[in-house]
């Protein structure tokens, strides 16, 4: 059987301030494969960093097991973990050149030099700072100190890649830019990679598998059109995307769909999501009742006002043109905002303020939660 | 993280022996007969010369410190316990006397004690007298010109407003030259009448100094009119070049005896008592008239040169260094709360 | 969730958990148990205990005197106005240096010339200052100025003051400096004057340092005893001035330790509140990147020049006072024959030598030592977790809080017994100056750390550094500029500190700076001249090898940023 | 293309240059006699890289910096001389550069004080403002213990406050995340709407740019490059800095086969497309070789079905990004590869693989013909 590449088994990490305590991390399961890139998706404070930190070994949980490739390393003190951590921050050493911190983790191994120096080498190469070697961090810009870091840490060949929000610090364009690089980069050398991110477009792009963390908890694991396509809870709905959350009065109830109307209004019908951290028994939708409907910005029409199944009038509030796509914001009849993102193509209409439209939902891409 | 802390901890004890290294590496014990460590209440450039002749006659090393004798007392009471020096050269002799009843001095008699007249001498035979000093009133020359003064001949003299904010004395707190003053005065006018004649002068007083000798650069520089010195101050001063007056007043003046003694439990006792022998022979008033080192040797016998040191036409007050070390406490609490608070 | 891992408080006790930290404290404690608490509690002792019982006796005989009263509250006159005087001029030097469009040169000529009072001896400025302002001063017979009394009060204010001023320039300069300029920018933008911007924005933001610059100054005014010795004089005392003269005047331990003990109680109050003051988060971190720009607003026209014109009578000054000296080291008999000769230096070398080896000696040794204390304390202090970290640190910097005077009777009065017998020795000068002026190292080595990323040694441990290679090939090299900060000012303060070590000098060790008070009541004007130039001289020279030390180590990762496009543009 | 300004121009900038004297010899230029004009109740932005003096420009109307060359006039009458506190011109910084020892309330009413109005207004103006920018009940906090978001609303109300004539912005949003930003951003041109102000907004951010301005001016290397409006930029760059910055263009060297009266037929390598002559920087002839810019979002990708028409071509999935609104796809194309942006939306996308052969459609009104530069 093949091991997997990372198994974290009920990890739990309590934090106590004072009289205060904090479960940062609260019994955490996942399991890695080889070669995989799964992101930790979270808003800040969700322990989705601290989660990192407990696999790196900077951090002992206060419960449950870590196993790397199949060795339980749960309190192996990390330099012996051979792990690879990109910071935040990137950390390089400033007093070494860009040699010396790509060569320092192949030194403190016990490399000889003629070794080193090959390895080195190709690691720069690889992330496309050749004939930087002798510059020292400080006269590295954001992106090639970033890189080096990265260098730094496949040189090392590590069991595990982990990545603590390693674009945060980079502007917006080169943040894209490095998205694709590092992403090349892991899966030409076929690491497996754990990568931490608050921003969720980032995940979005990068991952194999996204881990949506909120409070300490996990709530969705899944690829990333899963988890943008079929969000388990309202918060992951929120989260990824930018969700339009719509409560809407139940008027009929299948096993699979739900039908759902603005009072007074049409109906809709989509697809009932149930988060399976409920219960199977407890009953979550009943007819009479609000349910959440799901859409995304770009899975709605906006077309000229009219009427008929499914098809919801609305308000134009502003619609703001960003190049691809125009953005509206719309008001349905029962005030709730809509916003909606359609793709511009050249000579479309372009409803301004106060405009009467009509909006269908695409029935594919929407989905009820319970409210 | 673990072996950082055996780095600290090896650092710890690197910087912690270190210190217990020198300290056990300075505390060695010096050279038997070899060596004499000793407080020196003399000024450095008079000791170092006197020194420097001891050991061509003897061979005996010294290490001396110079400090003044209030401090040098103090550091004696302090160090009971471990006595740091051997001997204590120079001061006056009310301070040995104040020594004496805290316990820092042995008793020894010199081989030539018997030589040196007796009232320069410790009745015990805790000290000897290496030489005597009377005091005087030094004068800036210019300043007195300039006011149209004669030389302060009489201790009312001082009181004139003439001087108003430019005497420069010393504090009797620190320093024996000031102690002297008070006795001088005690002597002359009377206890009662001493402390109200030192109000008076208060007012003329610009600053009490610290040392006995501070007022007299003041008073060379002219920043200050006069004051009242030791004679060996005063003469060193006025031999460096300054256009100085020294007069004496008419009423009289006491004089100090510098003393030298034996510490209680010196470490080099030997030693210290052949400085003694030393000191009580011949050999250290040659050796004083010789450097131009103004004090008036103890040893009649010795022939002293300068002219400034003839005390044929100064009247020298008695005053028992027993009488002055058990009254030196009382006079200067009596100076510190009467005179400089008033 | 499993409650089998719910969280268990469990305090396992630390010798097991992190032997190595516990061996480190065990050490660094014991330490100060012999260096910090012994001496003060044996002053305690002296102070509290008669006759084997506690009694307040001598307290009230101290207080009973009405002099002694008058001591203290000189003692707090002198070290109010000297912080305020000195932390003003200190602002307005800042000013000149961070705020005007005064030449390079020339700022860098405030800069150096505060060196000056900092790298030499306290009471040199004293000396120089009543030759020039005493009875009959040169600068008075100058100026015609007729009845005028430097003693007292006014000479020691201004001496102290023109002392202890630079430490205030440094303070304020360094918060001055980390100010946001675009907060001047935008006091302007909203349509605010300039003078205006500098009361509302540069005033308040810079008050942590005002703060900070006045509690220090008040500390070191404080504890001060050799100036107003010189120039207080009788009508002006003060608390170390009166201990001394206690102690070595009157022979009374018991008293002098008592009057040093009235000086812990504001000295201990100021050093508190210096504690909280930086303990509070600083207004000058600011959100966000700071933009491109660095240099600030200027300031009112008005307030330049007369900024420029405090800073140039001040200098013009100091360089006089200094002068003075010079001169006075170089001529045969001071202000009567003003012949050239060298022979002040000639006695200087053949009998000063053994206090100038002595004096070098005990400040390097000292200057080693103290920093690798400070580099352990200052590590373990912002590193670790444990417990009684705050009393731990509060020690490590109580020497340095108490005035020198009250450090150095305390020393001798607990080392002058067994067991430990240090009085006389080289160990007693050099921990008297370790574990007095260490806490500079520490501060630094703690703000050094402070500002490097942990992330730093995470990254080494996660490259499979092990840890003695992450501490020796990480932190060390990146610490080693503010250790090397540290080590300049322990060096400084032992070339030139007197105030605790007067009572520890002894026959086999000797410092110049008491060479110096000694030539001083020996008359020798132009000999504690010639003294006090050789110690400036070896301070400053001591002082540029130690930047030259700290500029090598520090190029390689700070190298300036080549100027580029984006640099000056944006 | 750029449009002219109605009236009298509000803010005016002749020839306005910033030199920098770095050594005795080398100097740079980071602002090259810059001139335009925003019209009153304007919103412009001022968009380009970092370092290409965009931020500098800004600051020199703001009065921090003196211009080395030109003149500003505001309303007529120049404003070069004067200082920024006698400009009226206040300014929203990057960092918000809020006083971090006032409260909220201190901070907005410090124009105010400085303009030694009676507490009675001023509270009077701050509460208004407050209640604008949604902050009531923040008014005694300090900076530091607000969140980016309110940071931000503070420094935008500490300015508007003064009711300005003019506000300038400098990179308002950078530090605010993704969402904040859209927030703010529509905030900020509801309050310019709402209080007719004329802004100069100062961004390297292409949607920010897009979406806010009446107005765009795009700047490069101490020049601005083109301004129009946004759609007009957007959809007619004039070079290919443009093209690139504002669009995220692919760059492609083509060769000019023919030449009609509408349109150039070229090549890129084996496929011919037409452009329409408006779509040309200038008027290409017959073998010239010149640069094609293809905007990511024109091009349309869907399963192969055999069939080849006109601007279509089969390329290979290199990379599959998934952004949630779109799939930002890398294909092989050619010796080279091709970028194609392809919007998530009606459920109807399909995900293409890495590996997977692909049809392309172009089309023709999303191309670009730039002269080759040097």
């Amino acid at each position: 059987m093949k091991k997997s590449a990372l198994e974290l088994r009920e990890v739990t990490k309590i934090f106590q301030k004072g009289r205060e305590v904090v479960r940062a991390v609260d019994t955490v399961n996942l399991t890695v494969e080889q070669g995989e890139l799964v992101t930790f998706l979270g808003p800040s404070g969700c322990g989705k960093t601290t989660t990192l930190r407990m696999v790196a070994g900077f951090e002992l949980p206060t419960g449950g097991s870590i196993t790397i490739q199949g060795k339980d390393m749960t309190n192996t003190p990390v330099n012996k973990r051979e792990i690879g951590f990109v910071f935040q921050n990137y950390a390089l050493f400033p007093h070494m050149s860009v040699f010396n911190n790509v060569a320092y983790g192949l030194k403190s191994r016990g490399e000889k030099d003629a070794e080193i120096r090959p390895k080195v080498i190709e690691a720069l190469k690889l992330v496309g700072l050749q004939n930087t070697e002798n510059r020292y961090p400080s006269q590295l810009s954001g992106g090639e100190q970033q890189r080096v870091a990265l260098a730094r840490v496949i040189v090392m060949e590590p069991n595990l890649l982990l990545m603590d929000e390693p674009l945060s610090n980079l502007d917006a364009k080169l943040r894209l830019h490095m998205r694709t690089e590092i992403r090349k980069i892991q899966k030409k050398l076929g690491i497996t990679c754990l990568y931490v991110t608050h921003d969720q477009s980032e995940a979005l792009t990068m991952a194999d598998r996204i881990v949506v963390m909120n409070k300490g908890k996990v709530e969705q694991i899944g690829t990333p059109f899963e988890i943008y396509s079929n969000p388990q809870s309202l918060f992951v709905a929120d989260f990824i995307g930018h969700a339009n959350i719509v409560k809407l009065e139940i008027a009929s109830l299948s096993q699979e769909s739900i039908t759902a109307k603005i009072p007074g209004g049409t109906s809709f019908t989509a697809k009932a999501l149930k988060p399976d951290v409920y219960s199977a028994t407890e009953v979550l939708y009943h007819v009479g009742k609000s349910a959440a409907l799901i859409v995304r910005p770009e899975s709605i029409q906006v077309g000229a006002a009219q009427e008929g199944e499914g098809i919801f009038p609305a308000t134009v509030v502003s619609s703001i043109f960003v190049g691809s796509h125009i953005e509206y914001e719309l008001l349905l009849k029962n005030n709730a905002t809509i916003h909606a993102s359609v793709p511009f193509s050249t000579g479309m209409e372009i409803y301004g303020e106060e405009a009467s439209v009509s909006l269908t939902f695409d029935e594919q891409n929407s989905a009820f939660l319970p409210a | 993280m673990k072996n950082v802390q055996k780095v600290l901890v090896l650092l710890i004890l690197i910087a912690l022996c270190s210190t217990v290294l020198f300290a056990q590496g300075v505390q060695e014990k010096p050279k038997a007969g070899g060596t004499l460590n000793v407080y020196s209440i003399m000024p450095e450039k008079y000791a170092t010369k006197i020194f420097e002749e001891f050991t061509k006659d003897t061979g005996i090393k010294v290490n001396f410190v110079r400090l003044s004798s209030g401090e040098a007392l103090a550091r004696l009471i302090a160090e009971k316990a471990n006595p740091q020096v051997d001997a204590l050269w120079g001061g006056p002799a009310d301070t040995y006397e104040a020594g004496v009843l805290e316990g820092v001095f042995d008793v020894y008699s010199p081989s030539e004690a018997e030589k040196v007249p007796a009232q320069f001498r410790s009745k015990d035979g805790y000290w000897t007298g290496i030489g005597i000093i009377p005091l005087t009133f030094l004068s800036n020359a210019k300043y007195l010109k300039d006011k149209g003064l004669n030389p302060p001949a009489s201790w009312t003299d001082l009181l004139d407003p003439a001087y108003r904010n430019s005497l420069q004395m010393a504090d009797a707190r620190t320093s024996g030259t000031a102690t002297e003053r008070i006795y001088s005065l005690v002597k002359v006018y009377g206890e009662d009448e001493a402390y109200a004649y030192q109000k008076k002068l208060h007012q003329n007083v610009q600053l009490y100094t610290k040392g006995g000798a501070g007022g007299a650069m003041p008073i060379a520089t002219g920043q200050a009119a006069s004051g009242v010195f030791y004679i060996v101050d005063a003469l060193d001063i006025q031999q460096q070049g300054y256009d100085l007056v020294i007069s004496y007043p008419k009423e009289g003046v006491t004089y100090g005896v510098e003393a030298s003694g034996i510490i209680k439990g010196a470490k080099n006792k030997a030693a210290a008592q052949a400085l003694m022998d030393w000191a009580s022979s011949k050999r250290l008033g040659e050796v004083m008239v010789a450097n131009l080192i103004n004090y008036i040797p103890t040893r009649p016998d010795v022939t002293v040169t300068n002219p400034s040191l003839d005390m044929s036409q100064v009247k020298l007050l008695e005053a028992d260094s027993t009488w002055k070390g058990e009254n030196r406490t009382r006079f200067v609490e009596r100076w510190i709360a009467e005179v400089i608070q008033q | 969730m499993h409650e089998t891992n719910a969280f268990r408080p469990t305090r396992k006790s630390l010798m097991k958990t992190d032997p190595a930290l516990f061996s480190a404290l065990v050490a660094v404690w014991l330490s100060f148990a012999i260096f910090i608490f012994l001496p003060v509690i044996r002053l305690l002792i002296t102070t509290f205990y008669v006759d084997g019982t506690f009694s307040l006796a001598n307290m009230r005989k101290v207080l009973g005197t009405s002099y002694n009263i008058k001591a203290l509250y000189g003692s707090l006159i002198l070290a109010t106005s000297v912080s305020i005087a000195g932390t003003f001029l200190g602002y307005i030097f800042a000013l000149a240096v961070t705020r005007t469009a005064l030449p390079r040169p020339l700022k860098v000529l405030l800069g150096a010339v505060t060196i000056l009072p900092l790298i030499s001896p306290p009471f040199t400025s004293s000396i120089s200052l009543t030759l020039a302002l005493g009875p009959n001063g040169m600068l008075l017979k100058a100026l015609g100025i007729g009845d005028f009394s430097i003693y007292g009060f006014l000479g020691t204010w201004i001496s102290e003051t023109l002392t202890y001023f630079p430490v205030a320039f440094m303070v304020i300069s360094a918060i001055l400096n980390t100010m946001s300029a675009t907060l001047d920018d935008a006091a302007l933008s909203l349509g605010a004057s300039r003078w205006r911007m500098f009361t509302t924005i540069t005033i308040p933001l810079s008050l942590p340092g005002i703060g900070n610059s006045i509690l220090l100054l008040f500390g070191a005014s404080l504890a001060d005893f050799a100036t107003p010795l010189i120039l207080g004089g009788h009508t002006f005392p003060v608390l170390p001035t009166e201990a001394y003269l206690m102690i070595t005047g009157m022979f009374d331990l018991r008293g002098g330790a008592t009057l040093s003990f009235l000086l812990l109680v504001p000295a201990l109050l100021v050093f508190f509140l210096q504690r909280m003051l930086l303990g509070k988060k600083s207004f000058v971190s600011v959100t966000g990147k700071n933009g491109a720009r660095t240099e600030f607003a200027k300031l009112p026209t008005a307030l330049s020049v007369f900024i420029c014109a405090v800073c140039l009578f001040i200098v013009v000054f100091i360089l006089y006072l200094y002068a003075i000296i010079l001169w006075g080291s170089f001529v045969k008999v001071w202000s009567v024959n003003n012949t050239f000769t060298l022979e002040h230096y000639a006695y200087v070398f053949k009998h000063g030598q053994k206090a100038i080896s002595d004096t070098l000696l005990i400040a390097f040794l000292s200057t080693v030592i103290g920093s690798v204390l400070a580099v352990v304390i200052g590590y373990v202090a912002q590193r670790k977790q444990f417990f009684g970290k705050r009393f731990f640190e509060f020690t490590s910097m109580l020497n340095y809080a108490l005035p020198g005077t009250v450090v150095g009777i305390a020393y001798i009065i607990a080392f002058n017994q067994k067991p430990i017998l240090l009085t006389g020795t080289l160990s007693i000068l050099v921990a008297a100056y370790v574990f007095r002026y260490y806490a500079t190292g520490i501060r630094s080595v703690i703000a050094s750390l402070e500002q490097i990323d942990p992330a730093l040694e995470e990254a080494s441990m996660s490259l499979g550094a092990s840890s003695v290679r992450t501490f020796t090939h990480v932190t060390i090299p990146l610490i080693i500029p503010a250790v090397l900060a540290g080590m300049r000012y322990l060096f400084i303060h032992c070339m030139t500190a007197i105030s605790a070590t007067i009572f520890l000098v002894s026959v086999r060790w000797t410092l110049l700076t008491t060479r110096i008070l000694e030539s001083m009541t020996e008359l020798q004007f132009s000999q504690a001249s010639a003294f006090s130039m050789v110690l400036i001289v070896i301070v400053f020279l001591a002082d540029a090898l130690m930047l030259y030390l700290l500029k090598v180590t520090t190029s390689k990762f700070h190298k300036p940023q080549e100027i580029s496009y984006e640099k000056v543009g944006a | 293309m750029s449009e002219p300004a109605a009236g009298t121009p509000f803010l005016e900038l002749r020839s306005v240059s910033k030199t920098y004297q770095l050594t005795k010899t080398h100097a740079i230029k980071a602002v090259d006699s810059v001139s335009f004009s925003i019209a009153e109740g304007e919103f412009v932005t001022l968009i380009g890289p970092s370092g290409c003096g965009k931020s500098t420009t800004l600051r020199m109307i703001a009065g921090f910096l003196k211009p080395t060359g030109g003149d500003i006039l505001l309303e007529g009458k120049s404003i070069t001389a004067l200082g920024p506190e006698q400009r009226n011109i206040p300014m929203v910084f990057q960092n918000y550069a809020l006083f971090p020892h006032l409260n909220v309330f201190e901070n907005i009413a410090y124009g105010l004080r400085a303009r030694k109005l009676s507490d009675d207004i001023i509270a009077h103006d701050v509460a208004m403002i407050c209640q604008m920018l949604n902050l009531v009940g923040t008014e005694n906090r300090f900076p530091d213990a607000l969140s980016d978001g309110q940071q931000q609303r503070v420094a935008l109300a500490r300015a508007l406050v003064l009711k300005p004539k003019i506000l300038l912005f400098d990179e308002p949003l950078s530090n605010l995340d993704a969402r904040l930003r859209i927030q703010t951003r529509a905030e900020i041109k509801r309050m310019q709407t709402l209080l007719k102000i004329t802004v100069l907004y100062v961004t390297h951010d292409q949607s920010e740019a897009l979406s806010i301005p009446d107005r765009l001016l795009v700047m490069n290397k101490g020049k601005i490059v083109q301004q129009g409006k946004p759609r007009e930029i957007y959809d007619f760059p004039s070079t290919p800095f443009v093209a690139d910055f504002i669009g995220n263009a692919n760059f492609y060297d083509v060769c000019v086969i023919s030449v009609g009266s509408a349109n150039v037929q070229i090549a890129l390598q084996d496929l011919e497309f037409d452009v329409s002559l408006d779509h040309c920087d200038h008027h290409p002839t017959k073998d010239e070789m010149a640069l094609l810019s293809i905007n990511p979002i024109t091009i349309t990708i869907e399963e192969p079905d055999g069939v080849l028409g006109k601007n279509q071509c089969v390329c290979m999935v290199e990379q599959c990004l998934f952004t949630g609104h779109a799939f930002s796809y890398t294909l092989a194309f050619r010796d080279t590869s091709i970028r194609v942006l392809q919007p998530n939306i009606q459920g109807a996308v399909t995900q293409f693989v890495p590996g997977a052969e692909v049809k392309l459609t172009f089309h023709a009104q999303a191309f670009h013909l730039f002269r080759i530069q040097e």
